[in-house]
């Protein structure tokens, strides 16, 4: 023992294990956390304990059967990745959707997406502590799923869409009560804002926390409502119309940085709240101007595109959703990649968990909607 | 820019280096010489008329007789794209990273490194990304054979009336 | 009481000269075996059991309904499973103060139950430093978090168990500083005493005895939430963050105890309240008789604390949870100083009105009523703005 | 308990027994654990429609005082020795209900070469639920069919049932 007293106090850094069972992961995610106390050094993320090899099952399936399992690439919101399997076939192919079919397409995926974007600000709601916002917003959900039902069938894994359309036509009565959802809504929205977006603590856990800037942004290939929180005006929908999406009118909201820096997880959430008001914009188009026809084109039950490769890209409700397919001209593809918004967003994690603070990594991925099956796949 | 225009600018450039260009089928892509990957990359990136500053996706593919690396390059200030792929020999690949010009290569080179088995030199953490440490081979590679146990799991469902069957002849035999 | 059971003794219900310290020795512990499993567990119980059907309530759901009528034995089968539970140690942790962890939190949630006012006649010991001794004997639950924190050896019980201590050690300061300005006009610490300074009339609480009195007691309430580990200060067991904080290691029996221990908390903290600014068992004077007027006075006491305990259901289904230095920079900037004003101002206040000023409990009132009123109308706004007819149809 | 094992069954054993049984049923607190698909069917029915609350199942997030595992999703082999460590965390008794078709037995992922068929190689499991993935509707029935299983169960009046049959 030496007499001599250190002169400062002498601190450990403390190794801690987040997840894979942890109640704000979003699945099965890891995190080691290298931590001096409730400051995080770093936060190394640790994917691939729902790596469930769905590429390689695309080789063995063909390409019809294929779509029940995109459904599973991003269960949250499944009709994107359902059409974005379907477009890229198409692309292959070359076979032309009928009007009514892409309109249902458009539909179906921007019904999903409002409720894929209700779970996401839901879940911020019980990272930070509320329990109630997710609770409400799973409320609102059930009716999504209630009307998405009727639509296909499926509450959660649809595989409403085929190669060359969608499976069925929108059931009779279904427009109206469509249409009343989307009235029910907007005072839905503006007292989840009340009740949660607007509060004081809740802006301040959120404000300010881990800001992207736009060209870090584009350099780490985030996309989709991530993306436009930096400030970066970018929107398939818009940018590079496919579907029918050339037919509406909508903004494409991008961050503005009213509470804190743009970019920060506050504008990334607010855009998911952004975006619901538009879908719901562009489904009162869509169901004003739906236009008579076939809803399916022919395709044949033994389908086998010409050899080549395509990539597709798609906005989904975690953005920007690229396919890529390389056809060998027989019946099953040779190889299917995704490349999904949340194993961007996941990448910068690392960079970003820099000295925040615990609570702060927490909020950190659920503003980046982060969805486990999408980063494995 | 169109993706051809962009290609024969490159050829225009590298001249010899940029093997093939291909027109249709239904995308556009152009062949590259992989040890002139980091070159190109770095001039499509930092030429003012092209900067292409997003690494859109990054991915590989096993073909019979080599591995290919596919690169989906994305331009956002002139809003056009091209498709780059280098071919690898199949026993041991390896190929530079372009870590370096484009952070988003990190991850999606990790998983090309898992699943492909395509060594990226200079690659700052290559280490298996989706499957364990421990893991067996690259999955996505055409002659992959499923492992029959994992720490003691069997990976092999036995139907249940084959083992209904097992079960009733075990009882006979009693 | 004392004076019933010398008569006892006398009537030779125990023998001829039976040893009296040991007769009142075992009074004393089958009152507080009676006080501690007829009282303060089922309380604790009971409200765990309200907090679940009213936190259901404002999610749009229904909540525990099957166990007993609506489900109000639920807290009882939540009990009886854990006791019947598997005790987990585990290997590496420190094994005594493992286990002894939650003792040392119950014992802070049930000692203070001693001094608790019910009535003019149901308290067990009227203290004369009432008030010190139930803010001196609450504390002893961070020794008890810190414990379980430290001893499991996990290091999410440790940030739980670090944080818990923080923030009650920081909170206790402008929550004693809230207390005082009760003190201050009242010249007592007696919980009894503080009672019957007040009168049943609200405009006659200490709440609206003057400005400072007024924030003091929000101080004191805010206070009393962070102590007790409420949302929106209930970092210590932040589910999304921590697991379960300092008690995540903690199965069956043990955890039953921190379990019953965080909701009894809240109705100990209420009572604090209640006694010092709700103006505790004071009721209106409508019967001569003394167990009508005591009946009386403990549904007056429990009516309100049971108003406080519902107003943190409340608070806690709605917020959010701020973060560790936000939590600390609420009480140090803001709280203390505020507390001081709050204390030095009452001093003053007393200075020139050593009586109280009625006039100025009435308009106190009066501006309690108007932001209550204005409160209530903004609620009401958005219930109808949102619930629109669809609503009523879930199935469209 | 080796006395009232050698009695018969009296009055007083089996009542007990009910009377264990039933409290055990009556709260079933639930680990948080999602794997997949099936977590987002757990969170609706957790949620304000299902809402499992009712039968006094409430979710916990740390495995030492849960004592229902619902596996909700597809199993990987990389999981599957966490889910083995997390099941040997909870105390005793425990049980554990296999939600979709994942983990029942792989399901639609029978065919991938990462995947566990089947959770009842990693662990005991009480109630299956079948579905991809099940409804609400299911996994409350799923539960209630788990209370049935609970109040067959015998502590005091016979040695105690063999738990968890091998599936």
């Amino acid at each position: 023992m030496s007499d001599t007293v250190e002169p400062t106090l002498r601190t450990e850094e403390m190794t801690l294990n987040m997840g894979p069972q942890h109640p704000s992961t979003h699945g099965v995610l890891r995190f080691v956390i290298r931590a001096d106390g409730e400051v995080m050094r770093e936060a190394v993320p640790d994917v691939g304990y729902l790596h469930r090899s769905i590429e390689k099952i695309a080789e063995k399936v063909g390409y019809h059967g294929f779509m029940p399992y995109t459904d599973r690439v991003d269960y949250v919101c499944a009709m994107f990745t359902n059409q974005g399997w379907g477009m890229a076939c198409e692309k292959l192919a070359g076979i032309q959707v009928p009007r009514r079919g892409e309109y249902c397409r458009v539909i179906s995926t921007e019904f999903n997406r409002i409720a894929s974007h209700l779970l996401t600000v839901g879940l911020m709601g019980m990272d930070i502590g509320a329990m109630t916002p997710f609770l409400h917003a799973l409320r609102e959900r059930e009716m999504i799923n209630d009307l998405i039902e009727e639509l296909c069938g499926a509450r959660l894994t649809f595989n409403y869409m085929r190669i060359g359309g969608v499976a069925w036509d929108l059931p009779p009565g279904w427009r109206e009560k469509a249409l009343a959802y989307l009235d029910h809504l907007d005072p839905i929205l503006a007292e989840y804002n009340a009740l949660f977006s607007y509060n004081k603590i809740c802006i301040q856990r959120l404000a300010n926390v881990a800001p992207i800037s736009a060209e870090e942004a584009i350099n780490y290939n985030l996309v989709g409502p991530n993306l436009r929180a930096c400030g970066v005006k970018w929107d398939v929908r818009k940018d590079m119309p496919y579907s029918a999406y050339a037919d509406f009118e909508f903004d494409v909201p991008i961050g503005q940085g009213q509470w804190g820096t743009i970019g920060d997880s506050m504008d990334r959430y607010m855009m998911r709240i952004y975006e619901m008001k538009e879908s719901a914009k562009i489904l009162r188009q869509a169901l004003t101007r739906m236009p008579d026809g076939p809803v399916l084109a022919k395709v044949v039950r033994n389908f086998r595109p010409p050899a080549g490769e395509c990539q597709v890209r798609v906005e989904s409700a975690r953005g920007d959703q690229g396919w890529y397919v390389v056809s060998d001209g027989s019946g099953y593809p040779w190889r299917v990649h995704v490349r999904t918004g949340s194993f961007a967003a996941m990448g910068i994690i690392q960079k970003l968990s820099r000295g925040l603070m615990i609570a702060d990594l927490v909020v950190l991925i659920a503003s980046l909607d982060v969805i486990a099956p999408e980063i494995d796949r | 820019m169109e993706p051809l225009q962009i290609y024969e600018r490159l050829k225009g450039r590298f001249g010899e280096r940029v093997l093939e260009t291909i027109e249709k089928k239904p995308d556009p892509f152009a062949v590259v010489d992989s040890a002139a990957l980091l070159e190109i990359c770095r001039y499509l990136r930092e030429d003012p008329e092209l900067a292409m500053d997003c690494l859109s996706n990054e991915t590989g593919a096993d073909y019979k007789d080599h591995v290919e690396v596919v690169y989906h390059l994305f331009s956002y200030s002139h809003r056009h794209g091209a498709v780059l792929k280098i071919k690898l020999p199949r026993e041991e690949p390896r190929v530079a990273t372009v870590e370096s010009i484009w952070k988003s290569a990190n991850w999606m080179e990790r998983e090309i490194f898992d699943l492909l088995g395509v060594n990226f030199e200079g690659h700052s953490d290559l280490r298996r990304i989706l499957m364990p440490e421990d893991w067996p081979g690259h999955p996505l590679r055409k002659d992959f054979v499923e492992p029959q146990e994992y720490h003691g799991i069997s990976t092999v469902r036995e139907s249940p009336i084959v083992r209904m069957d097992q079960q009733k002849d075990q009882h006979k035999k009693k | 009481m004392q004076g019933w059971i010398d008569s006892l003794i006398a009537a030779g219900e125990f023998g001829k000269n039976p040893p009296r310290d040991l007769v009142y020795a075992a009074f004393i512990f089958v009152l507080s075996a009676v006080v501690f499993l007829g009282v303060a567990f089922p309380f604790a119980g009971i409200v765990s059991w309200v907090e679940r059907r009213v936190w259901a309530r404002i999610q749009s759901r229904v909540g525990p309904n099957r166990v007993g009528p609506n489900g109000s034995l639920q807290w009882l089968a939540d009990g009886a499973k854990h006791v019947l539970k598997e005790d987990i140690i585990p290997d590496e942790a420190d094994a005594r103060l493992f286990k002894l962890a939650p003792y040392v939190v119950v014992l802070g949630f049930v000692l203070p139950w001693a001094v608790m006012p019910f009535s003019s006649a149901l308290i067990l010991a009227n203290l004369n430093v009432g008030v010190l001794y139930f803010t001196a004997i609450t504390a002893l639950t961070v020794v008890g978090v810190l414990m379980a924190g430290w001893a499991s050896d996990n290091k999410w019980s440790l940030i739980g168990g670090i944080r818990s201590a923080a923030q009650i050690i920081s909170y206790e300061i402008p929550a004693g500083m809230s207390i005082f300005p009760v003190v201050l006009i009242t010249g007592t610490l007696s919980m009894q005493g503080i009672i019957r300074a007040q009168e049943w009339e609200p405009y006659h609480w200490f709440l609206f005895a003057n400005p400072f009195c007024f924030v003091a007691a929000i101080v004191l309430y805010i206070s009393a939430l962070a102590e007790g580990n409420r949302t929106p200060f209930d970092l210590p067991e932040a589910e999304s963050e921590l697991v379960a904080g300092f008690a995540t290691e903690y199965s069956g029996m043990r955890y039953l105890l921190f379990f019953f221990a965080e909701w009894g908390n809240m109705f100990i903290a209420g009572a604090l309240i209640t006694t010092l600014y709700l103006g505790g068992w004071q009721a209106p004077r409508l019967s001569s008789s003394p167990v009508v007027m005591n009946v009386l006075q403990l549904l007056s006491f429990n009516v309100k604390v049971l108003f406080l305990v519902f107003t943190s259901m409340w608070v806690r289904a709605t917020l959010p949870r701020v973060r560790i230095d936000q939590m600390m920079s609420l009480c140090w900037k803001f709280f203390v100083p505020i507390a001081f004003i709050d204390m030095i101002g009452t001093a003053v206040w007393v200075a020139i009105w050593p009586e109280g000023n009625r006039i100025a409990g009435y308009v106190m009132f009066a501006l309690g009523v108007a932001i209550a009123v204005l409160f209530i109308q903004r609620v009401m706004y958005y219930l109808r703005r949102s619930r629109m007819e669809m609503y009523l149809h879930p199935t469209i | 308990m080796p006395l009232l094992n050698s009695l018969p069954d009296y009055v007083l054993t089996t009542k007990t027994d009910e009377l264990i049984n039933w409290m055990r049923k009556s709260s079933i607190w639930y680990m948080l654990f999602g794997l997949a698909c099936c977590a987002i069917e757990l969170m609706h029915t957790g949620g304000p429609r299902a809402d499992i609350e009712r039968f006094g199942a409430t979710p916990r997030a740390s495995a030492r005082q849960s004592d229902l595992m619902i596996i909700a999703g597809t199993l990987t082999l990389k999981m599957a020795l966490r889910t083995r460590l997390l099941y040997d965390q909870m105390p005793d008794p425990k049980y554990v209900i296999s939600m979709g078709s994942c983990s029942n037995c792989g399901g639609l992922f029978q065919l991938a070469y990462s995947v566990c068929d089947g959770v009842d190689k990693v662990i005991p499991v009480d109630v299956y639920v079948p579905g991809c993935p099940p409804r609400p509707e299911a996994l409350t029935e799923g539960l209630l069919k788990l209370q049935e299983k609970i109040m067959t169960e015998r502590w005091l009046a016979k040695a105690p049932a063999a738990k968890g049959e091998a599936a």
